[in-house]
């Protein structure tokens, strides 16, 4: 269908612009944005012919077989098999035919490429926080780059939210205490606003944020900026409490977090032993646990071990560790692990921080 | 319509009086095959009620097993098992209930009927001492549960839907005694014969379903 | 007694007493004992059906009042005229009180009740005091529910998502208590209407002589048993949470709110299917009628009620296509959904074609059916444009939802529930409405109707999310129109009763079947007497519900001479 | 007319057949309490649930006599097994293909043997 389209070339631009003006479709600002609305026109399209189609159909055969003077006895009639049959297949056929194009495009639309950049989003009631990986935080406003795909890690605070930003046709549910995904790769720079669209509470219809597209040359020396603006405030360190408008990027208050919950008393950094493995260099690396499994270390076993430690203990270490559940908020979790994730030495930290592994939508 | 008069007064024809052909049905038999199908659908949308709370099992189930084996091995197998016979048992003494008023025993069927109440308290007091046992234990639903060495995340959920699952079976278990409680009265005062025997066959029935429910349970709670 | 001989059976009904001048009927169910007690402890199928239709009418005016005030305070963006938690329980209470206590008992508590034993030749359902009981289990439920109401009613809207509805501090517990009960006086009446048709069928009914209105109302009773008890325990649930903190759907204790969304959906799509398959059977009773004429296709009709009642269990996650689902799942959702719409078409396809070659007649009753055709079509074929995937990520939770569920529960149910109140009323009250008053009623409704939702839809397309008591500026024109909407849908209503009630207490006599219809409901007196027939009605080898290709006729045909 | 023969007109079923019914259901308790204790493997689920589903079959067709019933009341049950089968396997299938953060945080502990 998009292909289609795109293969007239501009022949259509005018009726494409046209229908979405008559439906009322906002821009499109997201690369899966056109392929949406052009699915969107021939199922529309259809509905209103065969709706339309009906009821005429409905008023011409009232008009034809009005009921005049006196009363006549009506024919036995029988409806043919091939009208009994078509009126079933039919119909079966088109929804079957829009089930095909729509999964397609939809597992396309829900599998994060591997090199999308990731930011944070934390939903609480009534308010967006974000935080880039190795850049600020921020309060209802996210900055994220044009023509680079964009993955985001969703969790929230309290109740179920929902990330919806109607220009780019995207939106995923917010869980509390778990992680949602959603990706997108915006073309138009601009300012979006965010909707919540799971029903929240008394401020659900105000807690708007803004979803600021650069051009990626901008949003790099924005991020620079921000990096650099971080380095010199390095030392001006404060308890890192989540609600407040707190400085430095994710991993250093990882960092902090983790000295404030006293973890360097038996994780060390620099890849000495001590009482609990190394963090350094931690991050993507297979561990032999003591009953002798295997599990290779991601964000999942990071919360996992943070959580419940006495469950997965690495070979060779005494089960010591204290359970941190519900001495921690979600953001510190976040900020830990980001930090581990930073810690690689130098071999490792030269190349691109690969990010955390994706799953293709199929494989557990 | 002469036949069903004749359906009133069974061969010893000492019922004091039969039940009331209801004025919408033509015949006894028609209205007894009514009702016989009402109760199988009544017991089919009651064994839905269970449906929820398995679903909930099976799903939190996949998600923590190893928490789950942990926590059912903290439930007492051996009254749990006990329980099983028991309710086996009750179901078949009610069974025998029902052989027995078809061939016109009231007596032995009152008796067997009363046997099997005696199993549901029995039953009952069971399930009393395996709840305050899991009570001073720890083993509570929720925001209560602090069993040590157990997930906090399965264990919850797991004593959560065992107290769920058993408390519902066991409101069954309390309106099935009632239901048999009612079937003797109607034995003893001979308002039943082999013609007519819906009340014992309607409460053999619901009690049978609550046998069936348990006979699932007890594997999913007690032998994960 | 002895059995009648086949042929001297079937001209006792062929011939239809000629039309004698029309007079007070003799005594008749309404008539037969008026004391207040004789109508509360009633065991007459027909008597709780009038009960039902009051409370139900009571429950939709109610309902619609919450709707207006929803409407008012959208007409502008900022916050006006009361606060936005007061917005919240408007529309859960708006939610609660017209699915559970509108639209989910009144056709088959209405309808079903007074027109099943009728159609089947019986003289009850067939257990008449479980019948009573059902009305006082609404009773009982919609009292609690209402209790909840007044006092501080809750905000978590009709679907009550958990963690906000276990953690809000608003009174959900009487409601979720009050819509548990209102779940089993649901179940009893579908058991009661499995067991009568099964088991209170007149001799020679076979199932396929059966009215499409009774099939209709089977597959709801099928839904209604199966799918209801598993809504009663996630309410429990949910209550159980909420007072002794169990934490089966608790986040942060390993719950997982994603299966009560599983649960809760897993009744509630079926439930949207108990509220237009009776819609249905009404609709395949009036075209029949109206346009003289067999349904054109019956058997394409009788299957796919079943098949909307069997398949209709298996669609429930697509309304949680971006809620944390699976992409395979919510993908296997999608395609089961896509089966249902099949049905629906099916039925759709039958009904134009019952008027091919039938002589129609456009009454009130008729004219709700023009109206349900075309909202049904275009509001059905919106679902399964939602069901597709990647264009519910841009609708879900968004006015485009709201708009397509209220052109099949206003436009598709509400219309049948009204032209059923017309197609029935003279059996049901022996009195005639005015049929200008009722035409001028249903065009009102269809204007209001479409200026009111037309533009959510446009709404959900720009993108507004549903719940939002304020919105951004660029939605206000939109909803200024579907506010203005909204008043003339509510005159359409007021005229529409007002004539109905005029009818009632100052309409002529009707007299026997006065639109000619072959339905075996109509065989008996208007209004019929308590218990149905004089003699056991028996459906001779070719007699049918809908024949109308046989000599015999209505009355008015006997004096033309057919 | 529906042909509502009465479930009596066969002769009632002998006494043995339920004696030798409580017996089948004794044994296979005790099976099931026995095979929990062996080696808990994948397949113990579906052990315990086979043995579960052959003691309801037995109650329901000896005790609940649905073995000389006629019509509808044999698959009402039936019907109810099967939606529920239904909706554990829909439930259970999105659970475990879901994307792994987004599931609620379990943790694997070593199962002791009974």
């Amino acid at each position: 269908m998009n292909e289609l389209l795109e293969g007239l070339g501009g022949a259509l631009a005018p009726l494409d612009e046209l229908m979405r003006k008559m439906l009322f479709l906002p821009e499109r600002a997201s690369t899966f944005a056109a392929e949406v609305d052009h699915l969107h026109y021939f199922i529309i399209t259809l509905t209103m012919i065969s709706s339309t189609g009906i009821f005429l159909g409905a008023l011409l055969l009232y008009a034809k077989y009005r009921r005049r003077a006196g009363h006549r006895l009506a024919e036995a009639v029988h409806p043919p098999a091939w009208f009994e049959v078509s009126i079933l297949v039919v119909p079966g056929i088109f929804f079957l035919l829009w089930f095909f194009m729509g999964f397609k495009g939809f597992v396309r639309m829900t599998t994060p490429p591997a090199d999308a950049m990731d930011v944070y989003v934390m939903a609480k009631k009534w308010m967006w926080k974000f935080s880039y990986p190795d850049g600020p935080n921020s309060i209802n406003v996210i900055r994220v780059p044009a023509h680079r795909p964009v993955r985001l890690l969703m969790t929230s605070r309290d109740v179920i939210h929902s990330f919806y930003v109607p220009e780019l046709r995207v939106k995923e549910d917010v869980l509390p205490s778990r992680t949602t995904q959603l990706w997108f790769n915006a073309t138009t720079p601009g300012r979006y606003e965010i909707l919540c669209a799971e029903y929240c509470g008394t401020g659900h219809s105000t807690m708007r944020g803004v979803l600021d597209v650069m051009e990626p040359v901008e949003f790099d020396e924005w991020m620079q900026t921000q990096r650099m603006g971080l380095a010199s405030r390095q030392d001006m360190g404060g308890p890192l409490n989540p609600d407040d408008e707190s400085i430095g990027t994710l991993a250093q208050q990882g960092r902090k977090a983790a000295a404030e919950l006293e973890c360097f008393k038996c994780h060390s950094i620099d890849g000495s032993a001590h009482i609990g493995p190394t963090w350094l260099g931690l991050y993507h690396r297979n561990e032999r646990l003591t009953d002798g499994r295997e599990i290779f270390v991601d964000e999942a076993y990071l919360t996992r071990s943070m959580m419940d430690p006495m469950a997965e203990i690495v070979a060779g270490y005494a089960p010591v560790m204290p359970t941190f559940q519900g001495r921690m908020t979600a953001p510190q979790t976040a900020a830990i692990i980001e930090y581990i994730k930073s810690l690689q030495d130098d071999r490792i930290a030269q190349q691109k921080n690969p990010g955390p592994v994706y799953e293709p939508a199929f494989k557990r | 319509m002469v036949a069903e008069s004749a359906l009133l007064h069974g061969s010893d024809g000492e019922l004091a009086h039969g039940p009331k052909l209801a004025h919408h049905f033509e015949t006894m038999e028609k209205q007894v095959h009514a009702a016989r199908f009402g109760v199988w659908v009544f017991l089919g949308s009651e064994s839905l009620l269970f449906a929820a709370l398995f679903g909930g099992y099976s799903v939190y189930r996949t998600l923590n097993e190893s928490a789950f084996a942990l926590c059912s091995r903290e439930l007492n197998l051996t009254m749990g098992t006990l329980n099983t016979l028991l309710l086996i048992t009750s179901s078949f003494t009610v069974a025998l209930a029902g052989y027995f008023i078809h061939h016109d025993k009231h007596r032995a069927s009152a008796f067997m009927i009363f046997l099997s109440i005696l199993m549901g308290f029995g039953f009952l007091i069971i399930k009393g001492f395996e709840w305050t046992a899991d009570f001073h234990e720890g083993a509570l639903p929720g925001k209560f549960f602090h069993l040590e060495g157990i997930p906090q995340a399965g264990g919850s959920q797991f004593f959560s839907l065992y107290f769920l699952l058993t408390g519902l079976h066991a409101a069954h278990v309390i309106i099935g005694m009632g239901l048999l409680a009612w079937a003797m009265n109607k034995v003893i005062r001979r308002r039943v014969s082999s013609r007519y025997d819906l009340p014992v066959e309607v409460s053999g029935l619901y009690w049978h379903l609550v046998d069936l429910i348990w006979i699932f349970l007890y594997p999913l709670l007690y032998l994960v | 007694m002895s059995q009648p001989s086949n042929v001297e059976r079937d001209e006792q009904f062929l011939e239809t007493p000629p039309l004698t001048e029309v007079k007070v009927p003799r005594r008749n169910y309404l008539n037969d004992g008026t004391t207040v007690r004789s109508w509360l402890l009633t065991l007459d199928h027909k008597r709780i059906a009038i009960m039902y239709l009051v409370l139900t009418m009571v429950g939709f005016l109610l309902g619609g009042v919450f709707a207006l005030l929803i409407r008012i305070k959208l007409l502008t963006p900022g916050p006006w005229l009361f606060s936005a938690n007061a917005y919240n329980r408007l529309f859960t209470m708006h939610g609660v009180v017209m699915i559970f206590l509108f639209l989910i008992p009144a056709i088959p508590g209405v309808f079903g009740n007074f027109l099943l034993p009728l159609m089947l030749g019986a003289k009850d359902v067939a257990f008449p005091k479980l019948n009573l009981f059902s009305v006082y289990l609404y009773l009982a439920g919609a009292a609690l529910a209402l209790w909840g109401l007044v006092h501080g009613g809750a905000d978590t809207g009709w679907t009550f998502y958990t963690p906000y509805s276990t953690t809000t501090p608003a009174q959900v517990v009487p409601i979720l208590l009050g819509a548990f009960i209102l779940g089993f006086s649901s179940i009893v009446t579908g058991l009661n209407f499995i067991v009568t048709v099964h088991t209170m069928r007149a001799p020679g009914l076979t199932w396929f002589k059966l009215p499409l209105f009774v099939w209709g109302i089977y597959a709801t009773a099928i839904i209604q048993v199966i799918a209801t008890p598993v809504l009663g325990m996630v309410l429990l649930l949910v209550a159980v949470e909420r007072s002794f903190g169990f934490g089966i759907f608790d986040p942060s204790r390993g719950g997982d709110p994603v299966l009560f969304e599983h649960l809760f959906w897993f009744y509630s799509h079926p439930a949207v299917y108990i509220m237009i398959l009776p819609a249905m059977g009404v609709v395949s009773e009036v075209v029949a009628c109206f346009s003289h004429n067999r349904p054109y296709g019956y058997k394409v009709i009788a299957y796919s009620s079943l098949g909307i009642a069997f398949i209709g269990f298996l669609g429930w996650g697509h309304h949680m296509f971006v809620s944390g689902e699976s992409v395979f799942i919510a993908g296997a959702f999608s395609f089961l959904t896509m089966l249902v719409g099949v049905f629906s078409a099916a039925k759709t396809f039958s009904w134009v074609g019952t008027m091919y070659k039938g002589s129609v007649d456009f009454k009130t009753p008729f004219a709700y059916i023009v109206g349900f055709l075309f909202f049904f079509v275009f509001g059905g074929m919106t679902g399964v444009a939602v069901a597709t995937l990647p264009l519910d990520v841009h609708w879900h939770d968004t006015y485009f939802i709201v708009a397509h569920f209220h052109f099949i529960m206003v436009g598709a149910a509400v219309m049948a529930y009204m032209a059923a109140v017309h197609y029935w009323f003279p059996l049901m009250f022996g009195k005639k409405y005015s049929e200008r008053w009722g035409l001028s009623g249903a065009f009102f409704t269809f204007v209001g109707f479409v200026v009111t939702f037309f533009p959510q839809f446009l709404l959900g397309n720009e993108g507004m999310p549903r719940r939002y008591y304020q919105y951004p500026d660029h939605f206000q024109v939109l909803n200024v129109v579907s506010t203005v909407g909204s008043w003339i849908l509510a005159m359409g209503v007021g005229v529409t009763l007002l004539t109905l009630i005029y009818a009632l207490i100052a309409g002529e006599p009707a007299e026997k079947n006065s639109w000619g219809s072959r339905g075996f409901e109509w065989r008996a007196d208007c209004p019929p007497i308590t218990h149905n027939f004089d003699t056991q009605p028996v459906i001779g080898p070719h007699d049918g519900p809908y024949s109308y290709h046989l000599t015999h006729g209505t009355a008015s045909e006997a004096k033309h001479g057919s | 007319m529906s042909n509502a023969t009465t479930a009596h007109a066969k002769p009632p079923p002998a006494f043995s057949r339920y004696v030798l019914v409580w017996v089948a259901l004794l044994v296979l308790t005790v099976v099931t309490y026995s095979v929990a204790h062996m080696h808990r493997g994948p397949f113990s689920l579906l052990v315990a649930m086979l043995i579960a589903c052959t003691k309801a079959t037995l109650v329901g067709l000896f005790f609940m006599h649905l073995w000389d019933e006629k019509g509808l009341n044999r698959i009402v049950l039936l019907m109810a097994a099967v939606f529920l089968g239904l909706m554990i396997l829909l439930d259970v299938s999105d659970v475990k293909t879901r994307f792994a953060p987004a599931l609620p945080p379990s943790v694997e502990v070593p199962i002791p043997e009974r």
